[in-house]
């Protein structure tokens, strides 16, 4: 755990401010590519997650994940932060370290929620997300960040590389992600090809908040106002907006427009592949990891969307697969003059090997564990995972939340 | 000439405009408008998300179809079965038939029967 | 009395609208409404701008006047022109005349021409 | 049966529509429309609030319902009085009727007036 | 006044930056409650305070508030910041001051308006908080904050705790929001208990950016960016989370409907609760103030909504008995390890009773000059309180503003 | 280059992010000023700034603007940030200053957009900024940022002043929208007076937006978290709200309607103007700079209006007249307890003069070498400027991006 000097402390209470604000962001850009009766639904998916991690996470969340424990999760020690206070030797750098992470914690679980928007269960939901963050997110987060096993490196001693949380975040949601569209099962009344963004400006504000939150993840994720942090600063803005541009133009020349929702897309692919190498790589290397994960994710959700899978907002397409090609770009691009590691590209064909294995158990352990609980809760009486077919045709706005998202004067 | 008119669920709209189209009719279009009939409502909440009411402004498309009078038959058939949801529940919607004059094609200045 | 509807194009609401007043006509209303006839549809794109498609709903405007009989010929004359796009292309729209058995002004009870 | 028509102030709608209810009709629907009569716009400002013009469309709501020959006096009626601001003041609206020659429930089949 | 290090004043740039986004995100909170035909004029309530309120500040409205004056009220010293500037010996310390304090004085005022939205004259509204910041606002803010008598304390030497402004800003808006209800009159034309979000969107937007604002409003108020500051972002997160969560519970118990209006309303409502005491308490504090202030709100919105006083957003239901609520358990959650005071639990029952003297003077002196103030705006010819009825069953957007909200092409 | 401390490292972090935010905030404020059937279309031309400047930018943009060069412009030693890393002596300010900078990049180019909103062809678009930020945006940065001409002072040592960029940004990009405006043609189908804001919420966010992005862009101007900064976040808070209270009131006085559009339209006249002078003039000077810019620029967009050049969001009318206002008036009220300089208030008349040779000589670059881009990209074949009648007519949205802004259920 780091110490905060008062400019340090200055920029991790802002970067913590930015990760929260991701998830209104990411509220905003699922919303706006449902159709208008699930706009509050689909929000609220995300919203319900800011309301429940954060509790979740002082309760017990942290310790799981940070509590000293073993190669493979943490302990009990951190209840009720327990011990974290400001009579605590280095209270601000714990107390700081808490309230970063738990922005990690909410983001995660709502990432997950664009696979089964427009019909999963909203309260089957609180109790996934719950069972979801202790059983899936707090172990991974354990292994790569709390000295777990895959931090101490299985061919050496460098363990995989990720600077933000490429395999822990995304690549995790989006394993978790494709298990969930596939179990919770497919919309009804509306093949997935038929259904267009209601409101492309709110996928535009959304892009926008994450890209600017992303720096607070990004960058924040150095626990230091310094160089490094600069360099993570830089190397994000620099992916997303190639990874923007790549889209927007692979869209153009293939369907002869250039959609809107295919740069922000483009923008949000750009952000996951980068997370894990921002530390580790230069400005090349992110221009690089801009222009091919958008290639990659193009066709993976060009794929998704013939797979059978309803996996709503492409969420294993583009967390999934780009949080897999960003984990693996950073073995490829590390660069020792950045971080102090060298990749694929310098000579170090091991750390590739790391990565693999990161990205092969973070995606074994969070695809099973997710199955197993979406398994649990479709039994229980009561539960289930989708909502019955009138609630879903006359959407969850109305019949869920008692609200509709917009609503006219006169007529409505 | 006849002006077929449709109150139906908004989530059918998009089917039966597949539908008509399939049976010959040449345009069609929709509307918007909230309803109320035996469904008395839909329950939504107020104030701060503390206290439920029933409001009469239910969602529907209305959708309206001119056509010859010899296609009225095949038209409402279709539409009394694309617009049934599973077995029929109440609010599935109603069907209005009412006398054309004279239809204008804009493009070509066509009336009548070749303007529909 | 009549009633005449038009389906246009929205960019020439507004001066259809005008056109209309100085026609003589005591009022009108104008909805929004998407609609499909010849023009099967427009080009838009689903996913993630990864596949185009076509839908049906293209968006048009309603435009409602009721007059009395004399009127009829006038305008209609002056939505055919006022409605054509250039040369006149697919989708410029349709008109649809029926007849209205009672019109009243709601704020003086005048019934029949005189609401108009 | 007939087709009545209204144009109104959006602000009386719900209102309306609970008279409608009182006075036995089977249904009605609103469409949100904009209109012009004698009431000529609204003065609204455009540039960057640095002039005021007039637009025409002014915000209404059309309500539409089918009814029983019989209810067509006690319905406009309530219309009338009921869509009244104050002691009425221009941009009330107007009323509309019309034949209907067939209704049809989608969810019973039912024809006729049963279908009202 | 502090002295700012270079990472303190990072920080209390970035803090005030965020307090002002509150105020925009107040305007979409409540510009999406109201009906269409007058979100433009709710958001320029909120949007004039931004306008009016700085000019005022840096004119007389510091002075009053900070200047040394006497235990009830400034003095004139600091008009048009006099002697506050980069030539006086601290300056950048001053000057900072100054800017963060005057961000909370545009809220305040903002925050009034949801009691009389869809209502009140726009012409006496840009009057009516030029005089309430004057006469209301820079009075109980010097008592508290600018070293008057509620500072000192009243029963002992520790006056009332209040971290970021429970009472100065939450309370005290909520004592003018039900005064002004009740004397601008009811809304004409939509019985209060009919009336329904126009925009859900917008009201999660708003309180979201309400929420990520809210880390300046509550960490800011540290003045400096160390291990306090750092509790009080803690606190902040995890009492508007569980109040979020808390609402949305009850109302999905109570109404059968799990509203998002009503999880962004408990949000509201645990951020506001925590303000007096971010800085006092520990988490554990922040996770029962979370807790209980959004039962006490729902009871107090819903016993709001028989009151037959319009109180349209439930102003003094929320930021009234919510900052009352919060102060009181500031006095009973202090945590000795915190902030170095002791709350009831603690055994210190004094500073409950130096809290309800803060709560029941704020309370007091806020209704009866608001009462005042807006008495004599009544009366004086041409302004007068409540537009005229054809102004506002037509809606106050087009009317007043010479704006519709929304226009979509064709029929508009 | 600066050094930057750890406080200072943080500052310029969040800055940056702050000045990136702008750039989706003036997304918003267009796209809310233009007909719905557009909204997309003139997101995307800010949005598609934000994918292809950064990338530029790196490559050879700041390069160009900041490489050693001559007088006049840059040279190509920094292609691909070329020797600024982590291995440099400095790595940490030098990555720093590149990121911030190239925020300026991504918002200038976008602000032109408004000129030509609704009409101009989007391929052409994107070679266009490809080419105006490489030919007029690097050469006048470096003119007057990177040790070029106007720096040096052409009447005596003392070159122009411009803290934050109120000729290289505002004047600069106003100029190229006057032309960019006259050149592309008027709009089709609808007359410039008689279009209205199709969402004037989202022009209210928009405005929110780039108000509090614009604290990331005047007080982190300086580099640094100090006084100087603190009393540019001051100055930029003061005047951005006496213009939006001015442009209100001379609005409500001219029409008889309170306009939201218009002080939303002040509040950017406001920071506009001070953009330049941020760090130069106290709250006082702010405070006359607020009023008169208002008044200024509310005369120039009348005068726009009946110009019969379609300059659409009146770019020319705010940023070239309100950033030439704001220079101007940075030599007028420029205090020496401030800054250092003396302005023409303090007897310093030789300032003013310098001043204008900036005010001119930025103008006259920008307009002719904008227009000689523009002719050059109308007579290539498959380029050109306006889209053919159709596409304009039914609206870019649907015709260039497939999408549509809004699509409610049902009928659509
Ligand atoms: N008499 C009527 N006139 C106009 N519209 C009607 C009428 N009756 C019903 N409708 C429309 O049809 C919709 C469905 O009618 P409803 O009575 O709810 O269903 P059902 O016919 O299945 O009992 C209503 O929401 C309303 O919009
Ligand atoms: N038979 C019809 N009934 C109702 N509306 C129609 C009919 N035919 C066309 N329309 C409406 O008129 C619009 C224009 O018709 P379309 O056939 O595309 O153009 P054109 O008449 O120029 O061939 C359609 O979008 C549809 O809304
Ligand atoms: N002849 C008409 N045809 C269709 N709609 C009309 C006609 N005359 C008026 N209307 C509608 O009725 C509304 C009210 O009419 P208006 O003439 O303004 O009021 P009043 O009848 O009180 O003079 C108009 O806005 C328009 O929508």
């Amino acid at each position: 755990m780091p110490e905060f000097d008062s400019g340090g402390m200055a920029w991790m209470m802002v970067a913590s401010a930015l990760v929260l604000l991701m998830t209104p962001g990411l509220a905003f850009f699922y919303g706006g590519l449902v159709r208008a009766k699930n706009v509050v639904s689909t929000m609220m998916y995300s919203f319900a997650a800011m309301a429940l991690m954060p509790v979740i996470w002082v309760l017990w969340g942290y310790s799981l994940a940070f509590g000293e424990g073993n190669a493979f999760i943490g302990d009990f020690s951190y209840v009720l932060l327990n011990g974290i206070n400001m009579t605590s030797t280095d209270p601000a750098a714990d107390i700081m370290f808490v309230i970063f992470q738990g922005m990690f914690a909410i983001i995660t679980p709502a990432l997950i929620t664009g696979a089964f928007v427009e019909r999963f269960k909203f309260s089957t939901y609180l109790i996934f997300i719950t069972l979801w963050v202790t059983l899936v997110y707090a172990p991974i987060c354990h292994w790569v960040w709390g000295g777990g096993w895959i931090s101490q490196g299985v061919f050496g001693d460098q363990g995989a590389l990720d600077f933000a949380g490429g395999t822990v975040v995304h690549l995790n949601a989006g394993a978790a992600a494709l298990v969930a569209a596939w179990m919770v099962g497919k919309r009804r009344g509306g093949a997935a090809g038929t259904i267009v963004a209601h409101n492309v400006p709110y996928v535009i504000l959304g892009a926008s908040l994450l890209w600017f939150g992303w720096f607070g993840f990004n960058a924040g994720s150095e626990l230091a106002a310094d160089g490094v942090a600069a360099n993570a600063f830089l190397t994000t803005n620099t992916a997303a907006a190639m990874a923007a541009l790549t889209w927007l133009v692979i869209s153009g020349l293939h369907t002869g427009k250039m959609s809107a929702v295919g740069a922000a897309t483009g923008a949000v692919a750009g952000l996951v592949a980068i997370t894990p190498a921002c530390g580790w790589v230069d400005v090349g290397g992110a221009l690089m990891i801009g222009l091919t994960v958008s290639i990659v994710c193009y066709l993976s959700a060009m794929a998704m969307e013939k797979s059978g899978i309803d996996d709503a907002l492409v969420v294993f397409g583009v967390h999934g697969v780009g949080g897999a090609w960003g984990a693996l770009m950073t073995g490829v691009f590390a660069a020792e003059a950045i971080g102090g590691v060298k990749g694929l590209i310098e000579g170090n064909g091991a750390i590739v090997l790391e990565q693999l294995v990161g990205i092969l158990a973070t995606f074994a352990y969070s695809a099973v564990v997710t199955f197993i609980i979406l398994k649990i809760l479709d039994v229980i009486p009561g539960l289930g995972l989708q909502e019955i077919e009138e609630t879903e045709l006359g959407g969850l706005d109305v019949n869920i939340h008692g609200e509709r998202g917009y609503i006219a004067d006169g007529a409505d | 000439m006849i002006k077929i008119e449709a109150v139906i669920r908004p989530e059918m709209a998009s089917s039966i405009g597949e539908l008509l189209e399939e049976a010959g009719v040449g345009g069609y279009y929709m509307t918007n408008v909230t309803g109320k009939g035996n469904q008395k409502g839909v329950e939504v909440l107020t104030g701060r998300g503390t206290s439920a009411i029933t409001r009469a402004a239910i969602p529907k498309t209305l959708i309206t179809t001119v056509v010859s009078d010899e296609l009225k038959d095949k038209v409402v058939n279709i539409l009394i079965s694309g617009a049934k949801s599973g077995e029929g529940s109440i609010g599935d919607g109603k069907i209005f038939i009412s006398k054309i004059e004279e239809a204008v094609r804009i493009r070509t200045n066509e009336k009548g029967k070749k303007a529909l």
